[in-house]
């Protein structure tokens, strides 16, 4: 989009690296703690060399202790400090749910701004045959918690951008990765540049339908797209980008112009991402046709054949997209 | 910070005279009081200084006076004033003061523990001086999170002091019911970091142990661990059913660390009765002056509801 | 409604009790583990009594331990016993969420059936002056897990019969009590009677809206109709009981009979049960005017004035419903 | 189960053949091996009966395959094929056996440790014979989940042995990154309960300790620890970047338990050239007949993804 911004090609878990690296550079406060985020470079690389740059003092690897990593980055935070907490799967952010959304979340509101919790917690969502208990996306969960603020990026630019500006927000924000992510290349500003949080993206045009999305479904919805384009079907794909807060106002735009919206989760559809998107659409602008996909409600399992079946793919989603438009 | 025996037994009394003229004030749903455990708060203060930090779980209200957080502030953050710390929207259990040396309370039984090796660990970063300490329940001891932070404070060499205020009570679940170890104090131990127990109602033992614990880590040396035992000579909360008999609750008050840091005091000459009366007195109308304050502070609007959200 | 069952009149608490007191003698394999649910009778007296029938083995008193409480009680279930393990609050239920939904909702189906873990999860939800950690709803996370049941009772009868249901059902349920109902009274059927999951129940007959909520805001529901029917506004309430499975039936039943749609809940609106309900509803039915309601979105505060501000009360549903109907 | 020198050197050199031949399978995602690791888990199964329950975290190959889980259907399971017992569905790190005395992995590090002792308390109140043994590593250790089970099950003497397989590595991070016990066995002391730490390359003082271990629980005399030291020969998963040096990984190639425990039967004089040949190729054999069967197995159908949810 930024056609004026000159770019360069990087993956994306360099992405991830170059915005920690750039922002720890220029704010002593920040620092990473997490399990093998030191000399090991973090699970997806995505760390890699700033052990070498920053030493033990600010790439800390942690003990398998989730509850207290989280809670150490809360105090940490509020002591002046801005921790970047890395969890390595969603899934074990239930084991410092305690800490982030009893304590981290609520403490500025309770302290009636005395104290703050600028840290950020870094976790991966989604599936990539790792089973039951590694696969989980709750990010719906987590844009319920009044307090904090959620983002998930589907590009390098935007999770080189997103990561900034987590790293420089005033409160606690959950930074989200798809696991299948990180080996993606993709443009990312010369300059450094942030993403600033509440805008989305409007990653492809089209007349037909609004198709809402975040994270890998962003690439899924494209293959989509892609294929529907073939039957002469136009998709706009919309990359949430921030899911708290949300880009209402773009998502609006864009459905009020496509007279259509399907919203595409890798989660759970009860209760997620997708129907508040659609509620506060049409709260706007009223009521339009609308579908919803995601995972199917089962467990994701790290069975090919199962895994495959239970979340969303190009094929199942042009279908869906296909019946929504052309019912 | 009371560093002399008058001092300790000024602040002791002040917390028992606050929480009583709290108790009588119904309206405010319940509170969690710490008759009986005053010595360990004020012991473990006399152990603090202006750069250090005292983070507690809900039962706070007798540490937070011990450290010398403002009486009237603190009487209108309970009852929900404006004129509290935090606007009277923190309440038990979750008010700060960090400018007071109060980083603040935390209802969630042990939720306050990792949060407080982080402050320990930002000191730590910044090169600060002073330490952080912080104080929970025996059944807090209980709780993973107590564990895990013990070790990483540990192995981060963190300048936090970890104090059990063994009151022999969870609720209604005896200390013998919460934690298998013989003395809680244990589990510090097997981190390499000085544990030691101490009798909670020995307002200058107490002292002293804190003391030696403090400066174990203001030294530098990292964690260490101090269980105090003491008693709670109330029901959990002000609204929680009493669950001991009225024999034992009698025979446990004839044991009130402050009667017997005053009969201490007196026996060795260092009090009188005009005195020790000229303090029950002032004792009594600091809490007094205290609940004058909260009184005269408003309510917040309720339109503040939506402030200070993120 | 059973106006032909004899009935006999009694507290919230009374009906927990009563239900696991029958259960208890009727199956060998329930016990119940929590903190103070032995000799001290229960947070909310709703187990007063039973220490002294069934004693310390099956009334078991556990240290301050979420996270082991709810796995020993997953282990307990998979190894044949039917555990209700008690977590005081709601908000501490996050503790034991890895053991709750990593481990006991993904049980059954990761083992292809071999292991199941029929286990209930007793809290309670809402606030009642406890603050910022000890007031929050968050069943719309619950819901959204699969293999797991939620449900929450809003009468002493349903207290009873849910939770009959609960310690047969053949998989982890989440019950869920409202803190204000325990002191409420209510008939209850003299004879031992279940409240099958999935259904829900008609508390008020209406014709120009239906209002769907559960738990504590039933009552306020209740009194805004009251408000309402003074204006000539007549509501239909309707009390969901189970959340997941849902009884989307009689909700699309009651829709379409008076053509609205008010969602009311305590919790946070925000990816919650409302807008999960309304969505069922009209994927049945097609789209109906509907709105609504639940927590602001901020912290609940112990402060008296504050905690009202944020949580519906009658007189802000009864408004909001009227802008529903008389736009 | 296996409780003869021979049947046990029999099923170290089965887990070994058996991890082998799934790790030159590269299609079906990654793998979690215990190559350095196979007289822990044989010395912990050969001090299990037919009535007991193993449960582990996500390394679970040797533990189940020492613990007596048909290879076969282990090795379906793990390449997600119908024939698994568990339908191909649980996979690495999910799998369970009950039938077979295996209660079940679970890849939540820390996970399974009070799901273990609710397996335990079933036995107990169901006074049933039998003990359950979890095994958990040096990462798991530091996991609050350990510290709230150690503490219930001794409160409560459940039947249940807590073994940590130390292999001195959680992914990269070093057991003293991880742990800042001396021992990590000496918590378990805390809560009065038998605890020892023993070298688990040694098959000989590993099976005695873990015998020992055993017969504590099974007396019914509550929990107790055991801590087995062990090395990791392989990087942390078939995928995962190994971050020791070519020299190290060679001098640990040199401490394997394996060919230690060979030599040492050869020089007792139990074992000839051609027996140990024998024993090898046996063991090649039946790993290469569990891929066979394996093999020979459907993927499940599509339609199974809503199978079994409720
Ligand atoms: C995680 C959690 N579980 C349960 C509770 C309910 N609760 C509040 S205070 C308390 C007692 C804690 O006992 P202890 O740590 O000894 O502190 P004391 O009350 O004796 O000061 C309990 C169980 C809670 N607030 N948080
Ligand atoms: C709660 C949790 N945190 C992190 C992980 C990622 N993880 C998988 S295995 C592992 C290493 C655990 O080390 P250890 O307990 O020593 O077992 P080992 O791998 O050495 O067998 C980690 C950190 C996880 N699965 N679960
Ligand atoms: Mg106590
Ligand atoms: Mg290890």
């Amino acid at each position: 989009m930024s056609t004026e911004l000159a770019t360069t090609r990087m993956f994306f878990r360099e992405a991830v690296r170059r915005a920690v690296e750039e922002e720890m550079a220029r704010d002593p406060r920040i620092f990473v703690l997490g399990q093998d985020v030191g000399s090991f470079g973090g699970s997806y690389r995505e760390f890699d060399g700033l052990f070498a740059i920053f030493g033990p003092e600010r790439m800390r690897d942690t003990p398998v202790a989730e509850a207290a990593t989280i809670g150490i980055a809360a105090g940490a935070a509020a002591a002046g400090f801005r921790p970047l907490a890395v969890i390595t799967y969603m899934d074990f952010l239930m084991l410092g749910f305690d800490a982030l959304i009893n304590y981290a979340a609520k403490l500025r509101y309770k302290t009636a701004g005395a104290l703050t919790a600028p840290m950020v917690v870094k976790t991966t969502a989604g599936a990539q045959g790792q089973g039951v208990a590694h696969s989980q996306c709750i990010e719906a969960w987590l844009m319920s918690v009044p307090g904090l603020k959620v983002v998930a990026p589907s590009t390098p630019a935007d999770a080189y951008g997103l990561m900034k500006s987590a790293l420089r927000s005033d409160g606690p924000v959950v930074y989200i990765d798809h696991k299948r992510l990180f080996p993606t290349p993709g443009n990312v500003p010369v300059e450094p540049a942030i993403v600033p949080f509440g805008q989305a993206a409007i990653r492809r045009e089209g007349t037909d339908v609004s198709v809402v999305c975040h994270g890998y479904m962003v690439r899924v919805a494209l293959e989509a797209a892609d294929l529907l384009a073939g039957e002469g079907l136009s998709c706009e794909v919309i990359d949430l980008r921030s899911l708290a807060p949300m880009d209402v106002e773009t998502l609006a735009a864009s459905v009020e112009r496509t007279g259509r919206l399907f919203t595409l989760e890798e989660g759970q559809v009860t209760c997620g991402v997708g129907v508040e998107v659609a509620t506060r659409i049409f709260a706007r602008i009223g009521n339009r046709p609308w579908s919803r996909l995601g995972a199917l409600p089962a467990p994701v399992s790290s069975n090919p054949v199962l895994e495959a079946a239970c979340i969303p793919d190009p094929a199942r989603s042009a279908a869906a997209i296909r019946a929504l438009v052309r019912p | 910070m009371t560093d002399d025996p008058i001092g300790r037994l000024r602040a002791m009394l002040l917390i028992r005279a606050f929480e009583d003229g709290l108790s009588a004030r119904k309206a405010h749903g319940f509170q969690l009081l710490s008759s009986g455990e005053e010595a360990v708060a004020v012991a473990l203060a006399s152990a603090l200084t202006a750069d250090d930090q005292l983070l507690t779980g809900g039962r706070s209200i007798g540490p937070a006076l011990a450290r010398g957080v403002n009486p009237g502030m603190l009487m209108a953050e309970l009852l929900g004033k404006t004129a509290g710390m935090n606007r009277g929207r923190a309440g038990r259990g979750h008010f700060a003061a960090p400018e007071q040396g109060f980083f603040g309370s935390h209802a969630v039984v042990g939720g306050n523990i990792s949060v407080a090796a982080g402050v320990a660990l930002a000191r730590k970063m910044a090169g600060e001086p002073g330490i952080v300490a912080i104080l929970f329940g025996d059944g807090a001891s209980a709780a993973g999170a107590l564990y895990e932070t013990l070790n990483i404070a540990a192995l981060w060499e963190l300048p936090i002091l970890f104090v059990c205020n063994n009151n022999q009570l969870s609720v209604s679940t005896p200390r013998e019911a919460s934690n298998a170890a013989r003395r809680i104090c244990d589990v510090g131990a097997v981190f390499g970091m000085p544990a030691r127990s101490v009798d909670g109602l020995d307002m200058v033992a107490a002292a002293a142990a804190a003391r030696e614990a403090a400066e174990h880590v203001r030294s530098g040396r990292g964690p260490a661990f101090l269980e105090m035992s003491s008693i709670r000579l109330r029901s959990h909360s002000t609204t929680a059913r009493e669950t001991r008999s009225r024999d034992e609750l009698a025979s446990l008050r004839l044991r009130c660390p402050i009667e017997r840091e005053i009969a201490r005091l007196q026996g060795e000459g260092l009090l009188g009765e005009m005195e020790i009366a000229g303090l029950r007195e002032e004792a009594l109308e600091r809490a007094r002056a205290a609940m004058v304050f909260a009184d005269a502070s408003p309510y917040p609007d309720p339109a503040e509801v939506l402030a200070d959200v993120d």
